[in-house]
């Protein structure tokens, strides 16, 4: 899902780092949301409403709320806009998020 | 807490402008910036801008963000903050701004507001599900995170940011099975549209989506005919095999800093929604406090740019920084957006723009200017 | 004819009708029981002597049109939806017909349905005009609709789609999970400004500060109270624009007194 | 708009809406209300929306367990097809001084006698009820079982479309301009959709209950200051009941829907009708909230508001008529309480303005109290 070539842009991506998606090793780049790099992956649905209907990103910009994960067991974070680190531990959100 | 001459809020075409216009004044100014990059959506823009030679026509938006982005951090006088949402503006004027997670207040003397716009959507069975995008989604995935959104695409508007973005899938590589729009004419400029519909890309006017189809990620989408009163025709209805659905239909002024401190607003549908009343010198009814860009009424980049300029130099003044050439500055930018206004094209816009406008006088009474 | 099909003749249906003279006068009844029966809840359900007294309970009604003022009263009481009303003087065009209508889903008020005739064919789009279901008319709800003048005679059914309901799966609040039907609900209940939408519902209270929903509230409104959008308000603005983590807060503070010190 | 009323109400706030139902109950026909805005979206809307019976006065227990109890069956009783969201995870009180301790143990007795079966806990028995309460400087609480919060808006809606239901009428929308006297007698209320003569008028407006009385010609002794509340993200079940302190000068609590919700009180407010919110409170309010309860560091705050307390000097309301202006009648001043006692009101009210056997009397509420000076002070309020 990657573009590798573009007639306009290049992209530089950074260094390849590896996170875990629902436990499973996922590689993504430096320099990127969470969210491309799920999506990069083939991962589409990010987490689950109170009615349990799937949720993808929407916005990508941080304004909606359709992309809300759980990273590094804190919930409610919006991937479309939060950087990619190496190690994350990054999982499927169901419902409202828990603090505790 | 943090004192600042002028606060800039937003990095896009407007906020640069208006940073280095101020900056060039001799005023000390802060950018907050939401994103990591500077540019707003320049940075996705691929395709060459239309406007003159003063607005940088024919250099694509992406370059004409990096040209602004590199005079910006030429100024000593203004300091960027990336990544820095501001979360309110409070009575007292104090400013609070969520950057990289932490939370820092800062007092301005006076603040020009380029928040932009925010993306409008659609309500169908299923326009929630996985694979259903806004069209500024799909755009930072591709051109900003060099990600494919998907295989196959429909895109929903044939406004300008719809028919660019149906352009620059194409250009990554995706495959777009048709354009739809629930108008009876397509919206954008008729060059954006000829460009894609020469590649075989279906331009389908009155047509809209019926539904979204899929389980976890979206499988399929079926649109339909409307009639000319815009009622659906059982019957016509089609359905696409796409993994992606692109909704692009239309954009708002992001205006809730300006309702939170109290401007006054004022519905204009040909500018996207409300927008605040302003002089034609970008002030809006309350002191000090500035707009430029989408979020004073949706136009293109070039206009933002020029509007950016001006209203920077507006604040300057209003912060008693006395510049030689101020008049002739101001009409030079004052013509500029007349001209990127004339025309037929520009017809709403200049409707638009005669409801939101009031004297200066008006807009700001304490202020004899 | 009838005893094969359930279908009546025309002769039998043109019996049930008044004269010219009275059908310009305003509503009346058209009784189509044409079966000698043991029942007679039209004649009890009449409070006007409309259906003149029955000398023996297997008799057909026998309407008295100077009497009958068409009020409706024995539609829904009939056992064998046998009775519909007319009203010829409802407009230039178009005359009224009410009709008993047991199944669900139920037209809504405004909708254009197919009418359908006595044996089930289609006849024309009409317009539903009310959909009466009170209490007292226990379940046996009775549908007005706008018919062609030389229809009236021909129309005794309708079909109303069937589509799957998609109501639940049309999101316009995806904090909330706010649907498209339960904002048009609020707003046909007397909920005309998106905040009074908003307290309610929820809808524009969650993380998304009302960014993705308002516009799409804004136009349902004015599109069912048929306001100029342009005098609908967005609803209240407030602090603060994005969510954020109360313990950066404490930071931020903690980090200004030590500055502070 | 209709000309000719029986009652005015003036306020569609959960005191109005309830003194409409009760009138209309009670075979009242023409009984109108007049709202500025929309329903509940004064004071009412804006508050924390919690229902306490510890109080520390013999009235205020009084009216407050009388209207807990009420929206115990409300969906029912007043038939709301939707759901008013009464949720009764108690109220747990926390005391950081000794004399906070005995002022406690006082309230508990004064309300155990009249039938709200509070009770004293000790810390240990406090961090059972709530495992995450950060005790330290704390000295005990009080705690009651059957004190909880509902949805301010369902609750003004149900009493609403019941009232409509038994023919009263509410115009929303629609601002009162002006109150006609005519020798010391109500005559007509002014509003800017049109006039109606009435011989009854009740001014239920809370936050600007001074602005209607004076358009009567009247000078009642309250005013209104603005109080701030916060909110976060919805978040899965973790707090039951409301967490209150006076000292520390906070309420927060969990609402069903899983947000957090949270309230102080500034003594330095200035006496105004302005509903803007400050950062200062955000930043005092996130020090007490994740003090008292340490988990919430990690909460997400969302949004803030503010609403109008309308306060009277004892901080308990003015119930009842006005001497000078016949027919013009009060239910005012409710100090930061008057939607938990919506239900009474709307009782007590409608029996007192018919000249019914009272519920409870409620003479001691009048007007009068000011000026002879008869003042109990309601010694709990946040």
């Amino acid at each position: 899902m990657r573009i590798e070539d573009h007639p306009v842009l290049e992209f530089k991506r950074g260094k390849k780092i590896s996170f875990t998606y629902n436990g499973e090793k996922v590689e993504g780049y430096e320099g990127e949301t969470i969210a491309a790099a799920l999506h990069a992956a083939g991962v589409q649905v990010l987490s689950y409403s109170d009615r349990h209907r799937p949720r993808g990103f929407y916005c990508a910009i941080g304004n909606c709320s359709s992309c809300f994960m759980e990273v590094n067991g804190e919930s409610n974070v919006k991937v479309c806009i939060e950087p990619l680190q190496e190690g994350m531990d990054v999982k499927t959100q169901k419902g409202k998020g828990e603090i505790v | 807490m943090k004192n600042v001459e002028l606060l800039v809020i937003g990095g896009g075409p407007a906020g640069l402008c208006a940073a280095i216009s101020a900056a060039e004044a001799g005023v000390d100014v802060l950018l907050a910036e939401r994103d990591e990059w500077l540019g707003g959506q320049l940075v996705k823009q691929t395709h060459m801008f239309f406007g003159s030679e003063k607005q940088h026509a024919s250099v694509r938006g992406v370059d004409i963000g990096k040209l602004l982005v590199k005079k910006v951090e030429e100024y000593k006088n203004v300091e960027v903050m990336k990544n820095a949402t501001v979360l309110g503006l409070y009575e007292d004027r104090v400013v609070t701004i969520q950057q990289d997670g932490n939370y820092v207040k800062v007092n301005p003397k006076s603040v020009i507001i380029t928040t932009g716009a925010s993306e409008k959507t659609l309500v169908f069975p299923n326009n929630d599900l996985p694979g259903v995008y806004g069209a500024g989604a799909v755009q930072t995935l591709m051109n900003v995170y060099g990600v494919k959104p998907g295989n196959k695409v429909l895109m929903v508007g044939a406004g300008n940011i719809g028919l660019i973005v149906s352009y620059q899938l194409m250009q990554a590589g995706v495959d777009v099975e048709a354009i739809v729009d629930a108008s009876p004419n397509i919206g954008g400029y008729l060059v954006h549209a000829s460009k894609i519909r020469r590649m075989g890309v279906p331009i389908l006017t009155r047509h809209t989506v019926k539904e979204a189809i899929g389980k976890e990620a979206l499988e399929a989408a079926v649109i339909w005919e409307l009639d000319d009163k815009w009622q659906p025709i059982p019957g016509s209805e089609q359905k696409l095999d796409v993994d992606v659905m692109c909704i692009s239909v239309g954009l708002t002024p992001l205006s809730e800093l300006l309702w939170q401190i109290g401007c006054k607003m004022e519905f204009v549908g040909e500018l996207g929604g409300f927008v605040p009343t302003r002089s034609d010198k970008l002030q809006t009814s309350l002191d000090g406090i500035f707009v430029a860009g989408d979020v004073a009424g949706v136009e293109e980049a070039s206009s933002a740019m020029v509007e950016g300029s001006l209203a920077g130099l507006s604040a300057s003044s209003y912060l008693g920084y006395k510049i030689d050439v101020v008049k002739e500055l101001e009409r030079d930018y004052l013509n500029q957006l007349n001209d990127l206004r004339s025309g037929p094209v520009g017809e709403k816009i200049r409707q638009g723009l005669a409801k939101a406008l009031i004297s200066e006088q008006a807009a700001n009474p304490g202020q004899g200017s | 004819m009838l005893e094969k099909t359930g279908v009546p003749t025309k002769e039998q249906i043109d019996s049930a009708f008044p004269s010219e003279e009275r059908m310009k006068k305003g509503p009346f009844v058209v009784v189509e029981c044409f079966q000698k029966i043991p029942c007679n809840p039209c004649f009890t359900a009449c409070n006007r002597d409309g259906i003149k007294a029955f000398e023996d309970i297997n008799d057909l009604p026998d309407v008295d049109h100077d009497n009958c003022n068409g009020c409706t009263l024995c539609v829904s009481k009939c056992p064998g939806l046998a009775i519909f009303v007319v009203d010829m003087t409802y407009s230039e065009d178009k005359a009224l017909l009410k009709i008993p209508y047991e199944f669900l889903p139920l037209p809504q008020e405004g909708d254009r349905v197919m009418g359908l005739s006595h044996g089930g064919e289609e006849v024309e789009k009409v317009e539903v005009i009310k959909v009466q279901n009170p209490k007292g008319f226990d379940k046996t709800p009775v549908i007005s609709l706008a018919v062609s003048k030389d229809k009236v005679k021909v129309i005794r059914s309708i079909k109303v789609p069937k589509e799957r309901d998609r109501s639940e799966d049309e999101i316009v609040c995806r904090c909330s999970d706010v649907t498209l039907e339960e904002v048009r609900e609020l707003i046909r209940t007397g909920h005309t400004t998106f905040d009074e939408i908003k307290k309610i519902s929820r809808i524009g209270m969650g993380p998304c500060q009302g960014r993705t929903c308002s516009q799409l509230v804004i136009r349902e409104i004015a599109s069912i109270t048929g306001q100029d959008p342009s005098s609908l308000l967005p609803g209240t603005y407030r602090q603060i624009v994005k969510s954020l983590e109360m313990g950066k807060v404490i930071e931020a503070l903690e980090k200004e007194e030590q500055e502070n010190k | 708009m209709v000309k000719t009323a029986e009652v005015v109400i003036i306020g569609g706030g959960i005191s109005g809406c309830a003194i409409a139902y009760n009138l209309a109950k009670k075979g009242v026909k023409d009984v109108v209300v007049i709202e500025k805005g929309y329903l509940a979206s004064g004071a009412t809307g804006s508050c924390g929306a919690g229902i306490r019976q510890q109080w520390g006065t013999e009235m205020n227990c009084k009216i407050a367990k009388m209207s807990c109890e009420f929206f115990e069956t409300a969906n029912e009783e007043l038939q709301y097809d939707g759901d008013i969201e009464f949720k009764q995870g108690g109220y747990l009180l926390l005391a950081s001084t000794d004399k906070e301790h005995e002022q406690f143990k006082k309230n508990v007795e004064l309300q155990n006698s009249l039938g709200i079966h509070s009770r004293m806990l000790n810390l240990d028995e406090a961090k059972k009820i709530v495992p995450h309460l950060n005790t330290e400087g704390l000295v005990s609480t009080a705690f009651y079982e059957k004190d909880g919060h509902l949805n301010p808006f369902h609750a003004t809606e149900a009493y609403g479309k019941a009232a409509e239901r038994l023919g009263a009428k509410i115009y929303k929308y629609t601002e009162v301009t002006g109150i006609e006297v005519e020798n010391g007698r109500v005559k007509k209320v002014k509003t800017d959709k049109g006039d109606i003569e009435t011989k009854v008028v009740v001014n239920a407006a809370g936050g600007h209950s001074q602005v209607i009385a004076e358009m009567a010609g009247v000078d009642i002794p309250v005013y209104s200051e603005r109080h701030q509340i916060l909110v976060t993200e919805p978040l899965e079940p973790l707090l039951e009941p409301m967490l209150m302190s006076f000292s520390l000068n906070i309420y927060c609590q969990q609402v069903p829907h899983g947000g957090f919700i949270m309230g102080r009180g500034d003594d330095t407010e200035p006496r105004d009708l302005r509903v803007t919110s400050s950062w200062q409170f955000l930043d005092e309010m996130i020090k007490t909230a994740t003090r008292v309860l340490p988990p919430l560091k990690k909460a997400r705050l969302l949004r803030q508001w503010a609403g109008l307390y309308n306060m009277t000097p004892d901080r308990q309301p003015i119930y009842g008529k006005v001497d000078e202006v016949e027919g013009f009648y009060l239910a005012v001043g409710f100090s930061g309480h008057g939607f938990m006692f919506g239900p009474a009101t709307g009782l007590l009210m409608a029996e007192y303005i018919l000249g019914e056997e009272p519920t409870i009397n409620i003479d001691m509420l009048g007007l009068k109290r000011f000026e002879s000076g008869d003042l109990i002070l309601e010694p709990s309020v946040v």
